[in-house]
């Protein structure tokens, strides 16, 4: 497909939403390789001041404005405008990014405070998802960031995230010491597979939640 | 300047902290200490001083704030106390875990400071074009073998009703029920899944029979057996089965 | 305003629907002129086979995906979702093969039972079209299949259509104590005798649509 670059603008402009690069690779019937190429070159025509940007994360690529232009948009169009998250908003979608997937009650235990207000505002803000259940005492809810958080603090993964290798080196050496109270709980079970880290850990754990 | 002028009884309002942790490590902050030193230091003494003004926060953070303030007190304590032998050398020593605690909260409050440079507020997405992700319906595989048997039906129902119309017709007593048309229309319908309002009301049936249908519909309705679609006023109603309706 | 051109591409790309010209220069403090004049810097980035293109109408200026890739987007974006052909389909279907051209109420004097909705359906997935229109009263459109309808029920042409016998033979198995008399004994004799059956008796009355 020789005009790959143009089939794919218009199907990112009129998606709006996020597309998966391996969806539009099979239904289009080319290689993942041929789209990267693809857009490489619409990276070009959008790149520098461009008003439109592509933004690749997670697999996804997706149009979205370009931020220098904020002031203008909001003059013509008037969209809703979000906020900033506050701190403690900021400081729990901080621990969940790193931790992931993780309970309520581990985040509590980190911030030595109740966070359960906080983890409903960015519930609802769709910066964070439930991803399934931890297989403990209660079956709690374990956490995760979702595509939204990687857009707004604007990473192409979770592996981009500030640090990623040296924090996740740090929190294996922060994990509690003591043994787990209760014999049942998973965290013993993994324990022995060292080379996992903490937050892929959990996923053998997690129950699906359709 | 102010700050010093106010000298020592200076404190930061307490909600203003996170939470005790947050008001751990600024103490550690202002105190200039590593984390490690925290109980060789003041700044257990500075945290129960804070303690003074806990009315002003509510039940819950103030419980929060003074949890931490009973485990320094006992971290103290157990600090001028002879050492015992463990007895469970496997339990982290509360002054340890104070301080991993202190360390990994550092690190996030740290780390969220980061995001939030990271963090924009000022990009656009647009909103879906209302083609786009809309289910294109296409029709399955046909069968040749169906389409007869379709026709035929047909041809075998008008020639009934042919002949029905040519036989002398006896006034009868009208042995149509409601159960009995709401059990034909089930049926119908299990079978075609969507089917024309009128094709329920055969032209040729009596006034009874036509009311018969109509209460039976009504009552498929009301146990949402079906659902009713007209698309224009006075234009055909469609009846469709619900998904996964009981089918009997 | 010197990036001008940037910002209005960042305004058309967010507003979906078209913007006035006369709005956005208002709004945007600068004159209809130095629009005029980004618009024109536009149309040369997203010129030739690009996938968005710029509309420009009536004053108003507007993006749209380029209605040439049409057959790719649809492939993306529009999941596909397979639907039986329901019975009544089947006998309109049946019903325009054996009668055509036919029209509308010819169809429901056979059936017994309104066929509009089913009609509908049919042409919408193009196995039935209107070829023209009766010359009677109201001039109802005439119906006729499609190659569409051929090549779906794998007939190379209308004469691969089950005959009249076998039409018999399945009717005798459906009802064989109610053999069906002279009612559609025409069928068989279309193209030879003399007597012109009904559903080619309205070609010379057929007033072609294109």
């Amino acid at each position: 497909m020789d005009n790959l670059e143009n089939v794919l603008e218009a199907i990112l402009f009129l998606a709006g939403d996020a597309v998966e690069v391996k969806e539009m690779a099979e239904k289009l019937g080319v290689s993942k390789e041929e789209i990267l190429k693809a857009v490489e070159k619409l990276l070009q025509k959008y790149g520098g001041g461009s008003g439109i940007q592509i933004l690749s994360f997670n697999g996804k690529l997706q149009f979205s404005s370009n931020a220098a232009y904020a002031p203008q948009i909001e003059v013509v169009l008037n969209p809703i405008k979000e906020r900033e998250l506050s701190r403690a908003m900021l400081e729990v979608a901080a621990i969940i990014a790193y931790k992931q997937p993780i309970t309520r009650l581990e985040i509590e235990e980190i911030r030595g405070v109740n966070s359960e207000y906080v983890i409903m505002m960015l519930l609802r803000h769709n910066l964070i998802q439930v991803v399934g259940r931890k297989n403990t005492v209660g079956k709690p809810l374990l956490y995760a960031t979702t595509d939204k958080f990687l857009k707004r603090f604007q990473l192409s993964s979770l592996e981009d995230l500030p640090d990623f290798d040296e924090v996740m080196e740090r929190i294996k050496v922060l994990a509690p010491k003591e043994p787990p109270r209760d014999l049942f709980a998973r965290e013993e079970q993994i324990s022995e597979k060292e080379e996992i880290p903490d937050f892929l850990k959990g996923e053998e754990n997690i129950e699906m939640i359709n | 300047m102010e700050k010093a002028a106010l000298g020592k009884n200076y404190r930061v309002h307490l909600s203003s902290f996170e939470g005790p942790l947050d008001l751990l490590l600024y103490l550690i902050k202002e105190a200039k200490i590593d984390i490690k030193d925290i109980f060789v230091s003041e700044v257990t003494k500075q945290y129960l001083k804070y303690m003074e003004d806990i009315g002003d926060l509510d039940m819950e953070k103030a419980s929060e704030f003074l949890e931490i303030a009973a485990t320094l007190l006992e971290i103290k304590s157990n600090s001028l106390l002879p050492k015992l032998e463990e007895i469970f050398p496997e339990q982290e020593d509360p002054a340890q875990k104070m301080i991993r605690q202190l360390e990994e909260y550092k690190l996030f409050k740290e780390l969220s400071e980061k995001l939030r440079e990271l963090e924009t507020v000022d990009r656009y997405y647009r909103v879906a074009d209302d083609s786009a992700f809309a289910p294109k319906v296409v029709l399955k595989d046909m069968r040749l073998d169906d389409l007869l048997d379709a026709f035929s039906r047909l041809l075998v129902k008008v020639e009934r009703k042919k002949r029905d119309m040519e036989e002398p017709r006896e006034i009868y007593k009208d042995p149509f029920t409601v159960d009995e048309k709401i059990e034909f229309i089930r049926s119908s319908l299990a079978e075609r899944r969507t089917m024309s309002f009128f094709e329920f009301f055969d032209e040729n049936a009596t006034k009874d029979e036509l009311i018969a249908t109509f209460q039976a519909l009504l009552e498929l309705i009301k146990e949402q057996f079906l659902t009713v679609c007209q698309k224009a006023i006075f234009g055909d109603i469609i009846l469709t089965i619900r998904e996964g309706s009981a089918i009997g």
